[in-house]
């Protein structure tokens, strides 16, 4: 994988920030957009923009068939049965709500279990408290050791106590902890568990091979993975979207409506109502091509060897405490760290100032910075376009916050 | 460049807070967080019967930002009468801070202080702070 | 307003469908994107594109600033008392489910009474079927006359009689009806009817003045009125907002997260949970921007000379019924209507043939087909880039399928 | 161009459909509708005790297309057997009609007919259908 030749194909990175060429450190909060998804997004609205489905005209037919090819390419991506097993969503978190409201509420019930994990993002863990709430269903949640792992002794022993759900992510946001989640599966499964895997961080990254991990429930975000923002996917077992009562009503969803009753149209589209974001999802069928020209397990060695790298640099910085594995090869291309002497927010004040785009704060996983016993985090995250010289750049930029600090 | 916002006063105020610390009994207590990172700031308030501050501490976890605001703004209350603590704006609190260039997002660490501070104020002679212009 | 420099910012319209000029008459579905909007989705993705409200660093303080801008815009537009007032959503379906999931499960209960209209699109009709059938509560119908207005008769009569909710369209889609809402929510305000308008159909074309017309919700698509498809929004009187729980769960929406509660983020935030669509809410800014210097007055005179020469055109070809008010003032810019020998999917894929897209089927209003006692029909909507040479163009083409029909 | 696809066999069998109607205690009786547009075709059929098809109906509301296609399957189907009526494919219906250039949403019209015969012979022999790959 040639990095130059990637970077040149994301226009932003030409841009500079304060006199200073971008260094974009937040592809975990979102990625950038390679010229071909740019483009595709224009040509749709430059050529064949239309309302898919319901159009018998040409360009209705045009995007119908582009939209219904990006649902092929994600299911394939992932290696999903058939196209019928992917619902388009916003990202992640609509995914999850999704779930919650429709398979959840028609299966957790008073006293049911719900797994999950301290190290989940807010988007795992609100719609199980607003279900639990209004279920009487009970959370639990896995605790990590102090390389920021999951306890699987723990895990275990909750999943043979029985649960109805166990959702978990499968690359941390914040640790970069990548779970064990065939194993995970596996074990869930022998016990009856229904198992959402969040692969918020995961699916843009490495390979995820839906039938080999056995999970009911994928959630991702196309705006993670180089598409537009406003796109994302849920994937369900067929079967079990089939069972799943409607979430949104509304057009396109349904086969009949009657002044008082109606009946729903066929998966994938019972769950998808009204107008759905059709660019978005145009963009998602190229974004995944662009990630399959390169080969997933290329982006993945590319990220371990620059996370890596990360690692050895920002741990040279005086004061610098790095959350989350020690090893390159349990983690993905995510660095938490914080500073002895600056909080997290001036740290990435300093890095702007540098050209230099992190995060800080507490990255939507709050109980997990309590679990940490930090306020909040500075946050690198890298994709295929980073390089190691940024990460020289980002520790030179630490060196600087220290001095200021010292 | 941005961080010349961590000009000297900022850094000694971050490093040296003044009225770090809790009061007994305090007649003003508030508190509040800033939702884009979790930092709290808490501010704690004596007032005699003539309604004139004559004690003041915060205490808190936040940025350099944040907490050297807290501790300007401790400074500049102490002694004053409630209602000239009510006529605190914005624009004091970034004076004091040297008008920094601050973001937006930044900008919220800078009056996260005297959100808190007007909440207890307002919240001590009862009335609702709805109106206050200087905190939208 | 000059169309032909108008259709000069479109770049679809320079294209071709089966060797013949694109004449697009789906606005009503949705709408063409001028070259602005397309630019700035460039511009977005290629300059600052960015997770908006938790960076701190340049690029995503310049994509809050401009979502956020896009908010204020929105909120203007309608006239809005301030812009906290505006949810983004994916469009007017996701906006009224987001009602019905959120105000509605808690203020709706048994035996309780949701006035719904005959003439509403399955958006406004299967939310409240699905909240209808989980509290027990009761949906009724007000009828329409020989016209295809309200019988507002009957619909007095609901008010007086008393329910909870009176949610309706401001524009028929099918008919074109415009309902006299400013009166309706009068009177239902003062029998104590909260009010729902959608607005898919009336945003786009004609000035709405929220305070003006008095309701209480409002939901609009972006993508019906300029914006990039993903777009919408839920406009709400912000006491409401601040009462309603939440709907999805996620990361943004959220104060504080602890392992088995959460407090809420402020309005309108509470309601905007995970990443955002922020391409998509920068586009409506953009596109209302674009509207706003048309001014709204014009584009609606435009539609209503352009409706006006098609009804006129329509009816003179032979076996045309058409559906809806004959007064072009009571009707906004759509024309459905039957041929008495052909069927409107052969009447759609005739004039597919001459490069004209409309619209057949039952446009996600069964129950009012029921109601008209036809399985379907034709429709031609149109928007400020239409002109009469298309209308022509149209009844040329209807001609042609008399004669194949023949 | 697109109304190339109305050619004069498909009108005729449009304004003149064969076997429209309904069947007095029909053993095969099955309806489907087409979601875009709401057309809905019906089929009725007697069988006998060979598995032969003896007499055939259909009606139902439908553009063109859907109407001829099932008007022609009517024709196609009589006297056959029902091994011979599954057997009937896709590629039958549109060598059928002309094999005409239907985008994706027309095709759904024309084998709606085929779709609605299908599910009613598969019920009658008792069997999912599940497997036809002529249905997806
Ligand atoms: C692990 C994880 N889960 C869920 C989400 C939420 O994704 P989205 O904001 O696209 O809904 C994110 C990203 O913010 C994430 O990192
Ligand atoms: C009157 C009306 N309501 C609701 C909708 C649904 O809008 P959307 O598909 O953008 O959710 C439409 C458009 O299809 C409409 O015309």
């Amino acid at each position: 994988m040639n990095v130059e030749e990637i970077r040149r194909q994301f226009p932003i990175l030409r841009r500079t920030v304060h006199g200073k060429p971008l260094i974009y450190l937040d592809s975990g909060a979102t990625s950038q957009k390679p010229q071909a998804v740019i483009d595709a997004i224009c040509r749709y609205y430059s050529e064949y923009n239309a309302n898919v489905h319901r159009g018998v005209y040409q360009i209705s037919e045009e995007a119908t068939a582009e939209y219904e090819g990006a649902r092929k390419k994600t299911a394939s991506f992932i290696n999903a049965k058939e196209p019928a097993e992917i619902v388009f969503t916003r990202g992640t978190t609509e995914a999850i709500n999704l779930v919650a409201y429709s398979w959840g509420r028609k299966n957790i019930a008073q006293g049911d279990k719900i797994i999950l994990t301290v190290m989940e993002h807010h988007s795992n863990i609100i719609p199980w408290q607003l279900l639990a709430k209004e279920k009487k269903a009970e959370l639990e949640y896995v605790d990590i050791d102090e390389e920021g792992k999951l306890k699987t002794d723990e895990l275990d022993e909750l999943i043979e106590r029985g649960a109805k759900l166990l959702a978990l992510t499968h690359v941390s946001n914040v640790l970069g902890t990548v779970n064990p989640v065939k194993e995970i599966v596996r074990k869930a499964h022998s016990n009856g568990i229904t198992v959402l895997l969040d692969g918020a961080q995961s699916v843009p990254h490495m390979l995820v091979d839906i039938q080999d991990i056995g999970c009911d429930f994928l959630t991702a975000s196309g705006h993670k993975m180089l598409a537009p923002t406003g796109s994302g996917f849920l994937y369900a077992r067929k079967e079990l979207l089939e069972e799943m009562p409607p979430f949104l009503g509304g057009g396109d969803m349904i086969r009949e409506v009657h002044l008082r009753d109606a009946k729903w149209n066929d998966v994938p589209w019972k769950f998808e109502a009204g107008t759905m974001h059709i660019e978005g999802a145009i963009g998602l069928g190229v974004a995944v091509d662009f990630l399959q020209n390169l080969g997933m397990s290329n982006v993945r060695a590319h990220e371990e060897k620059i996370t890596g790298y990360a690692l050895e640099k920002l741990s040279e910085v005086k004061g610098v405490r790095i959350y989350g594995p020690p090893d390159v090869d349990s983690r993905g291309g995510v660095v938490a760290f914080t500073m002895d002497s600056a909080h997290p927010h001036d740290i990435a004040s300093i890095l702007d100032g540098e050209g230099i785009a992190i995060r800080a704060g507490h990255h939507c996983a709050m109980p997990l910075m309590e679990r940490l016993n930090v306020p909040a985090t500075a946050r690198a995250s890298f994709y295929l376009y980073n390089k190691e010289e940024e990460v020289d750049l980002l520790a030179g930029g630490l060196e600087k916050v220290r001095q200021v600090f010292a | 460049m941005t961080y010349d916002i961590y000009r000297e006063i900022i850094l000694d105020h971050y490093k040296n807070p003044r009225n770090f610390g809790e009061l007994e009994n305090p007649d003003i207590k508030a508190k509040d967080s800033n939702p884009l990172c979790g930092d709290v700031i808490e501010i704690q308030m004596k007032v005699d019967a003539k309604g004139i501050v004559k004690d003041v501490r915060f205490n808190g976890q936040g940025c350099a930002i944040s907490r050297a605001s807290a501790s300007m703004l401790t400074e500049l209350v102490q002694g004053k009468t409630l209602d000239e603590v009510r006529a605190i704006g914005k624009k004091d609190v970034l004076d004091n801070l040297g008008n920094p260039d601050l973001g937006p997002a930044r900008i919220k660490c800078a009056l996260l202080a005297l959100k808190v501070l007007k909440v207890g104020v307002y919240s001590y002679i009862g009335q609702a702070m709805e109106k206050d212009a200087d905190l939208s």
